[in-house]
């Protein structure tokens, strides 16, 4: 079956979202999707469901010769399949150009980051190493399996345990898993990647593209990096030109989502270590993040500024961390994510008003019917105090069939060129805080 | 490289060929310019480069230490590679080129095969255990017709300029011989290259034949015979191509005819050769 | 290894570079007289060869070709004794893929491909000598080639690779800075607006380390650029006599060359 | 008895995800399309079928068991109302090798699918220590059987003597009525959620 | 027998006159700015961008009124109605040839734009349809006139006079198209023994004479006789030194072509192929007709 190429009607629709900072399913910019963990019985097995993206890794080991020119090194194979699951297209066993660069990115991001210590997987040197292997099956296909495959893979490799050896002279006895208990690999950083998606000649940008965003994108922006904020892999593919700006831009959105994305990767991990502990076979974990920044949600102008606020607070954050001991930087990075936790957690009301409060702002800037809207707002506000928990969606579809109905009154171009600028002021702003730093 | 022609093309050039005028002028047993350089690619042991007319082969030899034949464990081994570069045409893309470059390196092997050609003694370093591996890869960067005599003539040019490193044997605390490379760079042995083949290609077109056939003339070629020629005039060997069939007097002709001009053009390219070593380089910048 | 650590106080690379300068560079153009166009390019050691045939009909099947532009396709191979160690090249392998895709994508950014509908264009690039930045040398090798066959571009797309020695960056890796460990970042620059078409980084490099590398990077291309376009008018100048007698004396004449206006 | 979870693949026609105790399957179908010239039958739709393991590549025991359920489903599946198209079933395994859980999971993602059935089947392992505790024999045997508990398809492993047979198929059609049990509460189940939905 | 090995760095180095002084060339490469100024027509070789009009090859700038163009030094053909090219078949289709020109894009050579055998006004029947490979088959070459440019750049040819048609014995010399100097008459019966035709595609054909009564046939009636020495030496020497003057870059039309055949004569035939002779005729060549300003 050959792959049906998408509409023009569909791609015009999902370029003009996009350039009104919408998306067909309602995330922010942003926004990553619901990620799903599941862990396999076996260990070293892991699933990860990116919205609808499915992506499953395996890992296996065995012993093998080492290079000559590498006699203590093991080896990292990383092996991507698209299962014909995933698409009715996807032919079996036929290795296309996109696993095939999956796979090269991946193999950057995880061996050449030295992420895995190969030289631990060594038996004897020149004679014998451990070569593992990721196998990545792609089994539903619906975008950013770069992100996803990342997650997985890593999250598997952490999980994976290997059998334990014993070398006495030349020979090396593998244990099985009766005999002694296998031993985890020894990973020294968690490298995970982050894709972003440009549109309109690299005007817009997304995070975790879903398949037919990807479709009508220009090309992407794949980084690869860890919670110290290093990055391991950089690689840009698609036809399009970016200029220096929106290069490093990107390094700061990746630094914001790799935090998100580490925690998740965390929290998974110690979910199936109680789950197994408990004497469950495997653990899950889910996280949504579209809960999380519900507020950057509601006002598209402002989420840029915001994650960039982010990324700068990070930076200043990280100044502190390379000074301090390493444990430092793990708390420091974890009380701004318990920080924003508590936020979304926060009073439900509080929310709203918060959002209506940054749409008055919106307002404000275009000056517009500003007595009106006050009023409406206020009403709605009290209203929405008075109401459950459970209302809380149907006010906040509430304000924003208001806002659709106040929108006609604004026109589009204005709109536009106030977020561009507001962007730009938003990169400056950065910028000054990188003056400030090094200044000190 | 494939060249379609009319049949009225072929009929002028072959015609041509009978009265002993080919279509650029030359004799019927002229070569064209043959561009001669030697040591092109420093990172190899030894290497050249050769321009027959249109064609373009470059020609690099590397040394390194492996394990002997069983059946020959007092020998070094010299392993053939061709590579046709897609440089030379759209057709060697991919896949393209495979065909030929088996044919010319198992022919290359074949020819070499014969003990008296080189001395593979010479490459021998502990009986049964360790020897040197000759790798020759030949890389025809440009295809415009014969390209068999420029691989052979830039294999054995190639040979000529290979230093093969001098090695110190030792005998181990263990009482194994082991084999230490020496410090000095300029501590090197030469291979005799005297008796190394040189392939001599002549087409049959129509009722005469030539040497050193353009693109053009091989389209026309009805039968070819390839000899491998030493310069004492021994062939090590041959092959016909192309789907005409031949007569036995016109095949022992051409033989004779191939013994001739393969002693010619081994003793002119070994005249060449020493005063190529010491030429400077000028590659393809030039 | 005296020397050594004296080059190294004295802010010299292990070659004798300093940190912002470029290997030599020597470039040819129409080597291959057969072909449409043609280059061959030195950047210190590493040496590569560039051929373009096209634009011409796509070959296998007309499904592969665009209504509206160009098929670019890239073949790279690397010859067995180009590097110190000899390795056969695959030319199927995973890596050489990669590189083929990787190519693809930066001549598509300069290739002005939608004036040559319906066509192919088809790159060869052959690594003749290898020491380091070898996609740099490839990408910029093929440029020129593309240049000598007359084929559109928008801009001289080029090169440059950079890396991070003793806290330093520097640029033009050659093979020991580039096995060293060290994030290595490759940019594929349009100097003309200084646009990014291509960029690729292996290694771990702290992202505030980021933008120093890749002004680094961005310089080298600069200069690599500046290079190309001397050399480039060098053989301008000495091949465009022929001009004086092939371009059209009278207006009369040229106005049947009608604008290419849409 | 297990867990069995509706359109996992969106991508698909009809997926299942089917977990027992000793393992794990997935399956989608994608049915009918449009089938490779090579493959296309005139009067009915070809079915495909593919097995992937855990890891590495499909090997010969795959192949085995794409066989089984190729020679199952042609049995099963009212292929004649589709000719000239192909139904693609693909099953993955997150965990170890089970054939009834394989087939199981096929069924229900064919139910998912909505692709025409004569009727629905279910594969059952009998182990010899499943009758008899004593029994440390690991022979096993695979039946599949359809709605009145007729065999379609059986499978067999080790030595099996005729009345132990008799005694297994009985105790198959046990379970095999337990499995027809499941099916339908999840059909139901699925069926109530999208309503509702 | 005649071996020559030479090594690659006796080549010798012939210092290049500048003829360029003459009459400076505006010589660009892509990304040069050509022209700030606005009102100048976008022409072949350049792009506009932010009102600045820029180059996209590497060539010479050719400024004709307000239209704009940049010549490159050498690239594919591209056509333009009127021209004279030389074409191989490569395809029998349904009522088409398609013929391989040297362009970007194959071009075709309609049934019906051709003389059929037995007069210029017969009707095409479906008897001609199948019997177009009985006129023109795969590999002929033919001389042809561009009849008309397609949207995408490919050509449609004809051959509907007397004077185009199939070729027959001779030798095609394939050399840069913008080596070609556009003229009235590129048919040229040279009073050294031989015809050429020179397509503006940049294929050169060199033949025994063409007898202008005789041999105009459209080339249905093909020629088996032999060519007798003479005239394949006056051939071989032609290509020869048309392969000299394309491979140091002079231009290429009946003058030069003559030109060079005149220096060539103190040579023997063969020796032409050698690279330092053919290059010293080349720039032999060169200096005379820049000396005589055509």
């Amino acid at each position: 079956m050959k792959e049906t190429p998408l509409s023009n009607c569909e791609r015009n629709f999902i370029l003009k979202a996009i350039e009104n900072k919408e998306r067909l399913d309602g995330r922010q910019s942003y926004d990553y999707r619901r990620i799903k963990l599941e862990f396999g019985i076996d260990r070293g097995c892991c699933t990860v469901e990116l919205g609808e993206t499915i992506v499953m890794a395996k890992v296996s080991c065995e012993v093998g010769q080492p290079k000559q020119t590498r006699p203590t090194e093991g080896f990292l194979y990383i092996n991507v399949e698209f299962s014909p699951m995933a698409e009715a297209h996807f032919e079996p066993g036929k290795q296309t150009e996109q696993a095939n660069e999956m796979a090269r990115v991946l193999e950057r991001c995880l061996r050449d980051s030295r992420a895995v210590d190969l030289e631990s997987l060594c038996i004897m040197a020149g004679a014998k190493v451990w070569k593992l292997r990721v196998d990545i099956k792609i089994l539903n296909y619906d975008g950013n399996t770069i992100d996803a495959s990342a997650l997985c893979s890593i999250a598997a490799l952490s999980h994976f345990r290997r059998p334990d050896i014993t070398v006495s002279g030349e020979e090396v006895t593998i244990h099985s898993v009766d005999e002694k208990d296998p031993i985890p690999l020894s990973i020294h950083h968690l490298p995970l990647c982050v894709t972003i998606a440009f549109f309109h000649q690299g005007t817009y940008c997304l995070t975790d593209p879903i398949s037919r965003e990807e479709k009508v994108m220009d090309g992407k922006m794949i980084i690869g990096m860890n919670k110290h904020r290093e990055i391991c892999t950089l690689q840009m593919t698609g036809n399009m030109l970016l200029n220096k700006e929106q290069v490093l831009r990107c390094t700061n959105i990746a630094t914001v989502k790799i935090v998100e994305l580490n925690d998740v990767l965390q929290n998974a991990l110690s979910a199936d270590e109680e789950a197994r502990s408990s004497g469950k076979p495997y653990g899950t974990y889910v996280a949504d993040f579209r809960k999380v920044t519900v507020k950057a949600a509601e006002s598209p102008t402002h989420s840029m500024s915001e994650i960039e606020e982010e990324a700068r607070s990070m930076q200043l954050d990280s100044d502190r961390m390379e000074e301090s001991e390493e444990e430092v930087v793990e708390n420091v990075v974890k009380n701004s994510w318990l920080l924003r936790i508590k936020e979304s957690k926060a009073n439900e009301a509080q929310k709203v008003k918060d959002t209506i409060c940054s749409e008055i702002d919106e307002f404000l800037t275009t000056q517009r019917e500003m007595s009106d809207l006050q009023q409406q707002s206020i009403v709605n506000n009290s209203s929405k105090n008075n109401g459950a928990k459970g209302q809380d969606q149907d006010a906040k579809t509430d304000t924003k069939r208001k806002r659709n109905q106040n929108r006609p009154k604004k026109k589009p171009d204005t709109q536009s060129t106030a977020k561009g600028e507001s962007l730009d002021s938003a990169t400056s702003q950065t910028k000054k805080s990188k003056g400030k730093r090094k200044g000190k | 490289m494939d060249v379609i022609l009319s049949k009225s093309e072929k009929i002028f050039l072959t015609h041509g060929i009978e009265e002993g005028i080919r279509e650029d002028g030359r004799a019927p047993d002229d070569y064209r310019t043959i561009d001669l350089e030697l040591s092109v690619v420093p990172n190899a042991n030894g290497s050249s480069r050769i321009k027959l007319g249109n064609s373009d082969v470059l020609a690099g030899v590397k040394c390194e230490i492996g394990e002997p034949d069983p059946g020959r464990p007092n020998e070094g081994k010299i392993i053939f590679n061709v590579d046709c570069s897609a440089n030379a045409g759209t057709e060697w893309e991919g896949r393209g080129g495979d065909d030929l470059e088996i044919e010319i390196s198992e022919f290359l092997s074949k020819a070499y095969s014969n003990k008296s050609c080189l001395d593979l003694q010479i490459l021998g370093l502990i009986p049964g255990e360790q020897c040197w591996h000759l790798y020759i890869d030949v890389l025809i960067l440009r295809n415009g017709g014969n390209i068999l005599d420029a691989v052979s003539l830039a294999v054995k040019s190639a040979l000529y300029d290979t230093e093969i490193p001098k090695v110190l044997i030792k005998m181990s605390e263990k009482g194994q011989s082991e084999v230490e490379l020496t410090d000095n760079p300029s501590d090197y042995i030469i291979m005799s290259t005297e008796n190394c083949p040189i392939f001599v290609s002549i087409c049959k077109l129509g009722k005469g034949h030539v040497v050193d056939a353009t693109a053009k003339e091989s389209a026309c070629t009805m039968a070819k015979i390839v000899s491998a020629v030493r310069k004492d005039g021994m062939i090590t060997a041959s092959q016909k191509k192309c789907s005409g069939s031949l007569q036995e007097s016109s095949v022992l002709e051409m033989y004779e005819h191939c013994r001739k001009v393969g002693m010619e053009l081994n003793k002119t390219l070994i005249s060449k050769l020493s005063e190529a070593k010491n030429a400077p380089i000028v590659g393809f910048l030039a | 290894m005296a020397a050594w650590e004296l080059l190294k106080d004295q802010n010299f690379r292990l070659d004798g570079r300093k940190p912002t300068e470029l290997r030599r560079i020597e470039t040819r153009l129409g080597v291959f007289p057969n072909a449409d166009g043609s280059a061959y390019l030195e950047q210190g050691n590493t040496k590569v060869l560039a051929t373009v045939y096209g634009p011409h009909e796509v070959k296998g099947g007309r499904g592969r070709s665009n209504p509206d532009k160009a098929v670019i396709n890239c073949q790279f191979s690397k010859s067995a004794f180009s590097s110190s160690e000899r390795k056969t090249h695959m030319k199927f392998g995973r890596n050489s893929s990669e590189t083929n895709q990787h190519l693809v994508q930066a001549l598509n950014a300069a290739v002005m491909s939608h004036l040559y509908a319906r066509c192919q264009i088809d790159v060869y690039v052959e690594i003749v000598q290898s020491d380091g930045s070898d996609f740099c040398a490839c990408l910029n090798a093929s440029t020129l080639a593309l240049i000598d066959a007359g084929i559109a571009l928008k801009d001289i797309v080029t090169c440059c690779s950079a890396t991070i020695v003793d806290e330093k960056s520097v640029v033009d890796v050659n093979y020991v800075e580039e096995s060293s460990g060290s994030a290595v970042l490759i940019v594929g620059l349009l100097p003309k607006d200084e646009q990014i078409a291509y960029m690729q980084m292996k290694g771990r490099l702290h992202a505030d380390h980021l933008e120093k590398l890749l002004d680094c990077a961005v310089e080298g291309c600069r200069n690599i650029n500046n290079i190309l376009k001397e050399r480039i008018g060098e053989h301008l100048k000495t091949h465009s006599s022929h001009f004086t007698l092939t371009r059209p004396a009278t207006p009369g004449r040229a106005e049947r060359s009608r604008p290419a206006i849409a | 008895m297990g867990i069995c979870e509706f359109g996992v693949i969106t991508k698909a026609d009809g997926s299942a995800r089917y977990i027992t105790d000793k393992s794990d399957a997935i399956c989608a179908v994608y049915g009918p399309i449009e089938v490779k010239l090579s493959k296309e039958l005139i009067d009915r739709s070809s079915i495909e079928v593919q097995v992937y393991p855990k890891s590495g590549n499909t090997g010969p025991p795959e192949r085995l068991v794409e066989t089984i359920i190729r020679t199952t489903l042609d049995s099963v599946v009212l292929t004649k109302y589709y000719p000239r198209s192909a139904i693609s079933v693909i099953v993955q395994l997150k965990h170890d090798f089970d054939l009834s859980c394989v087939l199981n999971s096929v069924c229900l993602a064919l139910l998912d699918a909505a692709i025409p059935m004569k009727t629905m089947f279910s594969a059952i392992s009998v182990s010899k220590s499943d009758l008899d505790n004593s029994c440390l024999n690991d022979s096993t045997m695979n039946f599949v059987l359809d709605r009145n508990y007729k065999v379609l398809t059986s499978y067999s492993n080790g030595i099996w003597k005729e009345d132990e047979l008799k005694l297994a198929l009985t105790f198959a059609t046990k379970k095999a009525e337990s499995i027809f049990e499941f099916y339908k509460s999840s059909i139901e189940r699925k069926l109530l959620k999208e309503e509702r939905s | 027998m005649s071996i020559d090995i030479r090594l690659s760095n006796e080549k010798l180095q012939h210092e290049s006159t500048d003829f360029s002084a003459e009459r400076p060339l505006h010589l660009v490469i892509p990304g040069d700015i050509i022209t700030r100024e606005a009102g100048y027509m976008r022409g072949h070789g350049t792009y506009m961008e932010n009102d600045v009009l820029y180059a996209s090859v590497a060539g010479c700038v050719e400024k004709v009124n307000k239209l704009i163009c940049v010549k490159p030094l050498k690239s594919r053909y591209t056509g333009e109605v009127g021209d004279v090219v030389i074409g191989r078949i490569i395809e029998v289709g349904q009522k088409r040839w398609r013929v391989e020109t040297h362009s970007k894009l194959d071009s075709v050579l309609h049934l019906s734009s051709v003389n059929l055998p037995g007069g210029e006004l017969r009707k095409r029947s479906e008897e001609d349809e199948r019997m177009m490979r009985n006129y023109l088959q795969e590999g002929d070459l033919i001389s042809a006139e561009v009849q008309s440019v397609y949207a995408d750049g490919s050509l449609s040819l004809h051959t509907r006079s007397l004077k185009y048609g199939k070729l027959g014995q001779g030798s095609l010399l394939q050399v840069p198209a913008s080596l070609v100097r556009r003229r009235k008459n590129h048919f040229h019966n040279l009073p050294c023994g031989a015809s050429v035709i020179i397509g503006n595609n940049g294929y050169i054909w060199i033949c025994p004479t063409i007898n202008e009564q005789s041999d105009k046939t459209g080339g249905f009636v093909t020629n088996y006789e032999r060519v007798n020495s003479s005239t394949r030496e006056v051939i071989a020497r032609l290509m020869n030194c048309a392969t000299a003057l394309a491979e140091n870059m002079v231009v290429i039309y009946d003058t030069t072509l003559l030109c060079a055949h005149e220096f060539s004569l103190k040579y023997e035939v063969k020796e032409l192929i050698k690279p330092d002779i053919a290059k010293e005729i080349a720039l032999l060549t060169k200096q005379k007709i820049h000396n005589n300003d055509y």
